[in-house]
């Protein structure tokens, strides 16, 4: 059930990832940080605080958003690889200071939390010992992003996303602010990746600098493209998919990285278009 | 007349888009082969297809009665075909010296010295030491030409060879290949002006839609307006 | 056109409505799946929470074997009270979000009935309060004192070597014998704040001084940097290391010749997971204290000797035919947890989750004597904390090899307990 | 031990540990410089190095012999998999990023497979320290780096004075064209990746007598070398080595007056500012 719950919240930080990613083409190493950063926010309002949890998830949303900002605001001037690697850089930068100040952020050793219950004005409900409550509350929140993501995907803006992907130029000549734009796509994004490390910490009771390490972030882009990018429901499938086969193989096989491994090169050489590619491609075989 | 390189019903993909649809056509040795048309109908393609850069789907391509279609790609330059790419496509980091030198491969290769290549392109005498990205465009150009002429090759193939260069300059450049082309080497040219090649051609071809549509002389070519308007759309 | 694109768009709702009701339906689907793992509960489950993978890997790869050995022990003498026992492992990866999850997967989808948790103080951090939440009893083997009085609870027990016992023991030693000022170079995490923080006041207490607490973060390689900042005057370098930065301290500290200014007091942490005689001598003359000696001619007793042939290791403690070294101190505490359980179900007659409050209780104030159960020698259960009181061992390294000089038996009470569970409800 | 002291010992130390970045860096350069891949396992090529090294050692008991074979060996392993994993995907560098990833953990599993968990030690072939300023410094540090600007003299005139050297050169710049003037572009590629497979396994032999052998090395060295690659500028060779030693000293320094935690966040905000200035890194002449 745990495990359910943490990967629909892994989910959100998949679909995240793919806003800019799929959709606006940037390949994010460092997207482990906003994760990290909602994950220790939401944990920290609660320990020092006592905030509501509402207030603790909203905190999460806004602190990661200023952070994606911030990182936004000069790693969007770069393209290519050297955005690539300024986001590793951030990310390296969070996660070494959250080393540094490890009287706040608990460091290697993490930070254990009750997560408060959960008011909805005329009832409480217990989250921290109620799986199920848990459970129903991440689906709810992760299906109200999905929505979002899905409007906002189709409405205008998400449109510029696509053509500052295919062709940032053109859409530079047609009169568009790309930057502002990439800006948008990345602090919505990273906003969203907050919320899930904060959902994620909900789950899990526990936070850790770990959640920081840009490892984290190759996990996300990993689900990501073995799943499709470019969809909403690939990344979803990809960290579904991924994480139930490590569960599974990890109790199977003691050296069962070197089959992830495998499968990793597997999946990009015979299944490159992602799993979900792969699955309407033979749809579309079946139609015709 | 032998033919030196023979294109048959040539079929070339560029990803899942169909570029050639059945390009056929030949070289005839001495000759200087003429291949016209508008942007993006297939004539870079060719080109390429025969250096087997986009390696051809189906159909197949001899040269000097050998079949090249599918033999690996390094190989084919070694054969005896020069290259002279659109944009010219000089190694910028590397010097003048260099970039001649890059097409020696092997040590069977019969080498045309520098004192020839210099007696084509003198000025590249005094730039031997400078880096490629520094030389002037029509410098490159030459350059580029020089480095396809050194291992002494049977076939040239050019592309745009004049294009972005000023007038002057595009004009030597026609006289520098005509020069080569006189010493037996042959020449396939792809072009998107007709006047440029009017007076040097021997024989042209139009292509459209990966086609070849017509071919003729040069000198029946220019009588045909109708033709002209339909594939080249130039104004004469 | 315009209406066609609005049919998609409906289209792609009705997925998206429909991808919701997946999501909401997959629970009642996972559920059975979980029942499907439980069965009858005929055997005892002990699950095993293992740094298997990852950078503690050179532990857990032990800790897996002796507890392995221990319960095979149990099932060929016929269980616990009549009972099998079965034993569960899953894999951390050293990674403290990971081996969270596999403390709930271990007693929610394996049924695990007692957990032997794992090396990693991070995973632990994490799993306390878990095991608490899940009313499971959980041996937490990391070190990292500090970890256990602030998170855990009655569910929790110490079930490794205790840290501050060594430090208890071995710092007032080392001010006597070593020198009086100090300088701590230690791992900025909680294992080396345990060290700095409950050795420094005993320090300061017997007339010494500490010059200087040199935090290194995680990761670090090159240790030069801090190495620079160590106070010349220093008397006792005391590192408290783990893990391949345990030997590029010894390593560096050695080649800028800081062995022969100062005594090298370190954790034996630093001397854990590698072969003293094949590092080329950076060792040498270091001061440690060991939870458990490495060498088997330092307790050499018939139990000792039969689990070291179950873990397939030689007199000196490298495994057989293989590249990997004994964890000394550590390997013992996964054996002997195995028992504990088996002593307190006895006592208590624990029969499934619900007895776990007289379980709980019968382990509390418990004390053993050494045998076949407790290789490592007599100890208790100390009521108050759930700490283990045991022996140790002051080593030195000469000529290479690892040379247990003091041995200390345990006291009743070398140190206050810090916390008081027994007064918490079960 | 005074100020000045330390300051001197740190910018020594700078310099070797920057050679030895360098020596990874430059693989890594090499072989992103061709066929334009971030290179995840390229770490795993530094920890081989170590791990074959520490076998032979065993074996023939010579540091020396290890050295040569070790390198040769790796370069060996990078051959097969450039040749047999890597090929398929070479043309999408986002995708070969998982591939390598996928790579890189069948390397670390399988190490731990056979070498195990726990960090062995090289011995360092000779045991010599100097007094600087009376302070020890270990003579095999000064050797390593002696050695280390030996080999990176040795690839320069590799690259510029030989015919495969000029090919490398070359197919750096176009690809097609090497193709198109006879060069054997792949076996040029699978040569590079090799080089560069080499150049990492001798810096980890190198550095395992400073450090330890252990099979998760490769991970550690791999942000910094990644680091050093955009930093210097994609490509640039000299950019690379500059930018490993400017790393490694403005550390090293920094170190003497903040916590070191802190001079290394100071370092990476000082490179993401410089990467913001000149994309296409600080080294590299400002062409066109």
């Amino acid at each position: 059930m745990f495990l359910v719950t943490e990967i629909i919240a892994l989910s959100l930080f998949a679909m995240s990832f793919d806003l800019i990613y799929g959709f606006t083409g940037m390949l994010s190493l460092g997207h482990a940080t906003f994760f990290g950063t909602g994950s220790y926010i939401f944990t920290l309002s609660i320990l020092h605080w006592q905030s509501n949890l509402w207030v603790s998830l909203l905190l999460a949303i806004i602190g990661s958003a200023i952070i994606a900002w911030v990182i936004g605001f000069f790693a969007v001037r770069a393209r290519g690889t050297n955005f690539i690697v300024i986001t590793i850089i951030f990310s390296l930068v969070i996660f070494y200071l959250s080393f540094y100040y490890k009287s706040i952020t608990g460091g290697d050793d993490g930070l254990p939390l009750k997560v408060p219950d959960l008011g909805l004005g005329f009832l409480s409900i217990s989250i921290h010992d109620n799986p199920m409550a848990n459970y129903y509350l991440v689906l709810a929140i992760v299906s109200l992003c999905y929505l979002f993501y899905w409007r906002l995907i189709a409405s205008p803006m998400g449109r510029l996303f696509l053509a500052i992907k295919s062709n940032e130029e053109r859409t530079q000549y047609i009169g568009f602010n790309t930057l502002k734009y990439r800006l948008i796509s990345f602090v919505i994004s990273g906003a969203f990746s907050g919320l899930s490390g904060a959902l994620y910490s909900m789950t899990t009771h526990y936070t850790n600098n770990k959640l920081l390490h840009w490892t984290t972030s190759v996990d996300v882009v990993v689900w990501t493209i073995v799943g499709g990018a470019g969809t909403l429901i690939g990344p979803i499938m990809g960290a579904w998919i991924f994480t139930f086969f490590r569960e599974f193989i990890s109790f199977h096989f003691k050296q069962y990285p070197i089959v992830i491994g495998m499968v990793l090169i597997f999946f990009i050489i015979f299944v490159p278009q992602g799993i979900l590619g792969y699955l309407l491609g033979l749809i579309r075989r079946e139609r015709k | 007349m032998d033919s030196i390189l023979n294109l048959q019903e040539i079929h070339t993909f560029y990803g899942k888009s169909h570029i050639l649809h059945g390009i056929t056509l030949a070289v005839h040795e001495n000759e200087i082969v003429c291949l016209l048309g508008r942007n993006g109908v297939g004539k870079t393609t060719t080109l390429k297809s025969i250096m087997g850069l986009t390696p051809a789907n189906r159909g197949n391509i001899f040269f000097q009665g050998r079949d090249i279609t599918r033999i690996q790609d390094y190989l084919i330059p070694r054969l005896g075909i020069g290259y002279v790419p659109q944009g010219r496509h000089i190694f910028p980091d590397l010097t003048v010296r260099e970039n001649l030198k890059i097409g020696i491969v092997g040590n069977k290769v019969q080498v045309k010295t520098y004192e020839e290549i210099f007696s084509y392109f003198p000025i590249l005498r005094e730039r031997l030491n400078q880096l490629g990205g520094t030389l002037s465009g029509g410098e490159q150009q030459m350059l580029a030409l020089a480095r396809a002429l050194v291992p002494n090759p049977t076939l040239i193939l050019l592309d745009e060879p004049t294009e972005g260069l000023m007038p002057r300059m595009a004009k030597l450049v026609v006289e520098i290949i005509q020069k080569i082309n006189r010493t037996g080497v042959s020449i396939l040219w792809v072009e998107q002006k007709l006047v440029t090649v009017t007076e040097v051609s021997h024989r042209i071809h139009l292509i459209s839609k990966g086609r070849v549509e017509y071919q003729g002389t040069p000198g029946e070519l220019i009588q045909n307006r109708e033709i002209q308007l339909r594939y080249i759309g130039v104004k004469v | 056109m315009e209406k066609k694109k609005k049919r998609i768009s409906r289209r792609r709702f009705l997925k998206a409505m429909g991808t919701g009701a997946a999501l909401l339906s997959a629970e009642p689907f996972v559920r059975p799946l979980g029942g499907f793992w439980a069965q009858e509960r005929s055997p005892i489950i002990i699950g095993h929470q293992c740094d298997y993978t990852g950078f503690l890997a050179g532990w857990g790869y032990w800790m897996d074997m002796a507890a392995k050995y221990a319960i095979k022990l149990i099932n060929d003498a016929g269980g616990i009270a009549g009972r099998k026992v079965e034993y569960v492992m899953e894999d951390t990866a050293s990674d403290p979000a990971t081996g969270t999850r596999k403390l709930r997967s271990l007693i929610q989808r394996l049924n695990a009935d007692f957990v032997i948790g794992c090396i990693h103080a991070g995973p632990a951090t994490g799993s306390l309060p878990v095991a608490k939440e899940l009313k499971t009893v959980y041996f937490m083997q990391s070190s990292s004192d500090e970890v256990i009085t602030k998170f855990g609870s009655r569910y929790t027990f110490m079930g490794g070597g205790v840290e501050l016992s060594k430090i208890n023991y071995g710092v007032p030693w080392a001010v006597k014998n070593l020198g009086k000022k100090f300088t701590f170079c230690a791992y900025d995490m909680a294992w080396g704040y345990t060290h700095v923080n409950g050795s420094t006041p005993i320090i300061e207490k017997m007339g010494g001084k500490v010059l200087d607490k040199i935090f290194i973060p995680l990761g670090t390689k090159d240790f030069y940097p801090y190495l620079g900042k160590i106070p010349p005057e220093t008397e006792v370098l005391y590192g408290v290391f783990s893990g391949p930065p345990a030997l590029g301290f010894l390593t560096q500290t050695y080649e800028i010749g800081l062995h022969k200014k100062m005594k090298r007091y370190v954790d034996v942490g630093v001397m854990e997971g590698f072969n003293t005689e094949k590092i080329g001598g950076v060792a040498e003359d270091c001061w440690y204290m060991t939870f458990f000696p490495r060498r088997l001619k330092f307790k050499d007793t018939e139990h000792v000797r039969n689990l070291r042939k179950a873990l397939n290791v030689d007199e000196e403690g490298v495994e057989i035919g293989g590249p990997q070294v004994l964890c000394g101190s550590r390997y013992w505490a996964a054996y002997e947890n195995v028992f504990w359980i088996k002593r307190a179900i006895e006592k208590s007659g624990w029969k499934s989750k619900k007895d776990n409050a007289a379980f709980i209780e019968a382990l509390e104030g418990m004390c053993v004597k050494e045998g076949l159960e407790f290789i490592q020698g007599d100890k208790c259960m100390r009521a108050k904390d759930h700490f283990i009181l045991h022996d140790l061992w002051m080593g030195h390294i000469e000529n290479n090899k690892m040379e247990e000089k003091t041995k200390f038996s345990f006291k009743e009470e070398p140190f206050p307990p810090a916390v008081d569970y027994t007064k918490e409800k079960v | 031990m005074g100020i000045e002291v330390h300051l001197f010992m740190n910018m020594m130390n700078g310099l070797v540990w920057g050679l030895i970045i360098a020596l990874i860096a430059l693989g890594l350069v090499l072989i992103f410089g061709l066929i334009k891949i971030l290179n995840i396992s390229h770490g795993e090529f530094y920890m081989l190095g170590a791990i074959f090294g520490w076998y032979l050692i065993q074996y023939t008991q010579n540091f020396w012999l290890a050295l040569v074979l070790s390198p040769l060996l790796v370069a060996a392993i990078g051959l097969f998999i450039e040749w047999g994993i890597l090929r398929p995907t070479e043309d999408k560098p986002i995708k070969t990023l998982i591939v390598t990833l996928g790579i890189s953990l069948i390397l670390q599993y399988t190490v731990y497979w056979f070498y195990g968990g726990s960090p062995q030690r090289i011995v360092e072939p000779f045991q010599y320290h100097l007094t600087l300023f009376g302070s020890g410094y270990s003579g095999y540090r000064i050797f390593v780096a002696i050695l280390s600007m030996a080999v990176i003299a040795l690839l320069g005139l590799f690259l510029q004075k030989t015919r495969i050297g000029l090919w490398i050169r070359a197919v750096k710049q176009d690809q097609e064209m090497a193709i198109a003037v006879g060069i054997p572009t792949k076996k040029v590629i699978m040569i590079t990746f090799a080089l560069g497979s080499f150049l990492a396994a001798l810096g980890g032999i190198l550095a395992a007598p400073i450090f330890s052998v252990d099979f998760l090395m490769g991970l550690e060295i791999l942000p910094t070398a990644f680091m050093v690659v955009i930093i210097g500028g994609p490509g640039n060779l000299m950019g690379a080595l500059g930018a490993s030693i400017l790393i490694a000293e403005l550390e090293g320094i920094s170190s003497v007056f903040v916590s070191p935690t802190i001079s290394r966040v100071l370092s990476l905000v000082l490179m993401s500012i410089v990467l913001l200035k000149r994309p296409e890194g600080i080294f590299s002449r400002a062409r066109r």
